[in-house]
């Protein structure tokens, strides 16, 4: 199984031109795939001809420039619906990422949210699915409550489920993988105590789409938000997914530009799906490369991508825990994304990042833009491997071979902790 | 996979403004007002400012028997509104519901581009909807 | 005169991949930069270097990339700051666009307007600089008001401003050139005015800085905003420019990432200048184009850029004012930017702008996002040619050349309208 | 023109942990706490989690005689205060104040990227703070 996984994609390293860079005399190994991915040539070279060739503003425009860079725009939003399995591109509106999204969201149902009501999070969110709902919770005089993380299994805790969401709860935000312990969030379950309730659920899917297969419909959510640029796609682009229905009935929160229909001096009336909520010139080459980026993934096929990334966190997850002095956080291998969170004492994660630098292999160190779940792991920060479809278990050895090594020169010596 | 249509090689290309569609423009079909009629249904295209107003006398049988339009517009959706204008007449509201982007470059000839497409669909919306108004409110409109 | 201008960027269009693209058999001849412009070769190489070389996120990374990354994004804000000669980079925002700009100083400035209290804008806003404030005010109960256009010269009637800014003024944002009139605003006039009063004052810059000189502190502005992609830069990034000791004093309206101090499960402090206002994965890439692009622009030479566009729009109106059944919009040629925006009867702009099409010219026709100014003019849609720095007097007898040509063949004949 | 410093061909290169950085951070000098100081200051970068504090002991001429440190951190933030430690026994306030980031890098014998000098400032941060705060309020702070 092993070999067979592994060849599947054991050319794919070619297609990055940034992965036969040295760092150094050494090949670059990236392990920093949930910060961002790579591209690979075909997303250059979409953004590149685009405007090289194509370059306009949209939607209005009536010379061809215009006309091609429409069409290419409105194909990206439908090449994105068809990816996720939304109903239709109505329901896909571009924004500048996943941290946009879910702010835009939070402003989009601002409204809904009174004094008392209540809003529900977890406890191992990333900080753009914490603070947008802390502050709106914060505004409104509304409580924001917290899924617990079972510290034991590395998951989150459902058994008291109903004791937080209850009829007083109005929207449910949620990671689909969290960026830090790599777990993966039963989404159905959660939505479906959550719609009995009346809350609407939004699905913070920044670390699922690049890895998974994922299908918004059976996930039965109703926001799902992501970003370019950690699926092999661009910088300056992200999403959000919305249903129909419920986006019919929002107001938008962002004003100028494309999203309007009729505008007068004291008042606007707005454009349709999803336009109404793209504000301004949108992010045109980007939606090129996000188009480029899907019919990449589509080629690998996201379930293999997701076997490949399986295999390899298994296999690294293994090899790290037989190391002498690690702590590894987070769930088993088998229910998690690529993604490895650790400390290799006695080398702090930022000496850890360092030294591995000096062999070009690149990982986190830090807090992840997770620090209230930092606190809760009693931890001040932590190193992170993070897998992506061009990695490979030699990579995995040199890494684990690069953190003995960094333990050894590290040990020894009496540690500067008071 | 759904797919956008692709683009034509060329649309709104050499030609675009030839004979037929000068002419249907300067010299429009069915082009005024009457007093009466079974329904009467107007649209404004507020990003480009065209405006057009058909009427449709309907028989018993929900056949639409004549037709006038009037408004304002490019040569696309004047052209557009006026051989659409002949196109219905004698046809039913079922037909008429059936007819799409595809029958309207028929009547004009050409392909045309998304943002121009807007300009010569408006007249069929606009029949449309009227039909639409007509099965649901009955002569007079609503 | 003319000859030594032209000659100045004579070969500047072999610096621009697309200009030597083909509609038909026609060279393209593209005068919708007010739109958007083209982009130089310099910027889609740095931009696709970034990736292939350096691509990594921001601020955090230890590993080699994140450091390269990082410098390179800083160092953006800091061409950015130079440019417009900001005090330092502090005060340098990277946002999505100018909508994206003026839209969120609309939310940070929401909690200083009251009821009763009064904003004010021009009667010739691009919706973008309208909607936002409209919709504010609006929800504010606050009073719009708008300093009118004077229809005869085409500028802002000024002799009555103190009835408009009065002391209830709590902000005043105006453009700096009109996209449909061309108008140059007088800034620090209006400014003074509305320091005076106690006011802020925020430009729309979104068509002065890719086509004049511009100093945000001789303008005595408080706020200022443009977008990448009308300065040769890539799509997907824009600027605010706020003056620091305002910025420190207001709160940020968006969520995540890079923006936090400390984060807290119920509380979050923030960041420093400028980056307490970028939430999420910046626009990393699009930062390194508009870079290049400000590189390219001071390469020029701002002075010359505007020289060369102010003789080609005085060389243009004069030859569109000597047509038959003309009407330009807007003020003499002095007074305006590299704009002209005009109706040829008897053809409709949509027609002319598709009978230009064909012969590789292209122009807007609409409202140009200004559909209030529209309706004060009492048309309902205009055609607008707008120059850039490639654009020559051939280019601009071709169009009018063209023009004459699409009104022979639509004259002579009953024009549809009641 | 302001320039932002180009990165240097290498940072945090090959023997970034030299002996003497091992050193310093496995056998931070000064490391401690006394009972009393002329003042003591804490500060912690919340984004690495590193969190130092100093204590000071100053003549009447605002030089300082002694110097105490403790806290957390990687080795770049534990051997930059231990360093920095010593180098500024017998330092007026004044000249305290001057020292920068190209003294730290100097004390280190590196040159360090924008992310890990981050960790190597932290110190000096914290050791120019408490100055000021001996010159606004005396001894034992505000
Ligand atoms: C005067 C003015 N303001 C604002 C904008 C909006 O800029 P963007 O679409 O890049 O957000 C434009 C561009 O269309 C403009 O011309
Ligand atoms: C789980 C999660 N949510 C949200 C984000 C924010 O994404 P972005 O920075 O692209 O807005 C990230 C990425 O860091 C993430 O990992």
């Amino acid at each position: 199984m092993t070999h067979v996984q592994q060849n599947s994609f054991s050319s794919i390293q070619k297609e990055f031109p940034i992965l036969s860079r040295k760092i150094g005399k050494h090949s670059l190994v990236y392990l920093d795939n949930a910060a961002t991915t790579q591209k690979p040539l075909t997303v250059l070279k979409a953004m590149d001809a685009y405007y090289r060739l194509h370059n306009a503003n949209v939607h209005r425009g009536i010379y061809r420039l215009a006309e091609e860079a429409t069409l290419a725009y409105e194909l990206a939003h439908q090449k994105t619906a068809d990816f996720i399995h939304a109903q239709s591109m109505r329901e896909i509106i571009f924004t500048r990422g996943t941290t946009d999204s879910l702010n835009m969201l939070a402003r989009m149902l601002s409204s809904s949210v009174e004094k008392g009501d209540e809003i529900v999070v977890s406890q191992i969110e990333h900080h753009s699915n914490l603070i947008p709902w802390q502050q709106l919770a914060n505004a409104q005089k509304a409580a924001l409550k917290f899924i617990p993380l079972d510290k034991k299994s590395g998951m989150l805790d459902l058994s008291r489920i109903d004791k937080i969401i209850t009829s007083k709860t109005k929207i449910v935000s949620i990671p689909h993988v969290s960026n830090v312990l790599g777990t993966i969030v039963p989404i159905k379950e959660i939505a479906r105590r959550a719609h009995k309730v009346g809350a609407v659920v939004s699905v913070d899917a920044a670390q699922s789409v690049p890895h998974m297969p994922v299908n918004v419909r059976s996930l039965e959510c109703d926001f799902f938000s992501f970003s370019g640029h950690k699926m092999y796609g661009p910088t300056g682009i992200g999403v959000l997914w919305g249903k129909e229905s419920l986006l019919n009935h929002l107001e938008p929160v962002s004003f100028g530009g494309e999203m309007v229909r009729e505008v007068y001096y004291d008042r606007a009336t707005w454009n349709d799906l999803p336009w109404k909520f793209e504000a301004g010139t949108p992010p045109i080459a980007e939606g090129v490369g996000l188009s480029a980026a899907i019919d990449f993934l589509q080629k690998q096929g996201m379930e293999k991508v997701r076997a490949h990334e399986k295999e390899l966190v298994k296999y690294a997850y293994d090899k790290l825990f037989a190391l002498k002095n690690i702590s590894i956080y987070g769930p088993e291998p088998k229910f998690r994304s690529g993604v490895i969170t650790f400390n290799a004492t006695p080398v702090h994660p930022h000496d850890l990042a360092s030294l591995l630098n000096e062999k070009g292999i690149a990982i986190r160190a830090g807090h992840h833009c997770a620090m209230p779940l930092a606190t809760l792991l009693n931890i001040s920060a932590s190193a992170r491997a993070s897998f992506g479809i061009y990695n490979t278990q030699q990579e995995v050895d040199l890494l684990v071979e690069s953190i003995k090594k960094a333990q050894s020169i590290f040990s020894g010596g009496k540690r500067a902790v008071v | 996979m759904t797919k956008l249509e692709a683009p034509e090689k060329s649309f709104a290309g050499e030609g675009m403004y030839r004979e037929h569609i000068l002419d249907h423009y300067q010299h429009p079909r069915n082009f005024g007002e009457w007093k009466t009629c079974s329904v009467q249904h107007t649209e404004l295209n507020p990003v480009c400012g065209d405006q057009l107003s058909f009427q449709l006398n309907v028989d018993e049988k929900g056949k639409v028997m004549d037709v006038h339009f009037n408004g304002q517009g490019c040569a696309i959706s004047i052209a557009s509104a006026s051989l659409l204008s002949d196109e219905i007449k004698g046809k039913t509201m079922v037909q008429i519901q059936k007819l799409d982007k595809n029958g309207i470059q028929a009547l004009l000839g050409i392909t045309l581009g998304p943002a121009r497409l807007k300009c010569a669909m408006l007249s069929l919306d606009i029949v449309k909807n009227a039909c639409l108004i007509y099965q649901k409110y009955g002569k007079g409109g609503k």
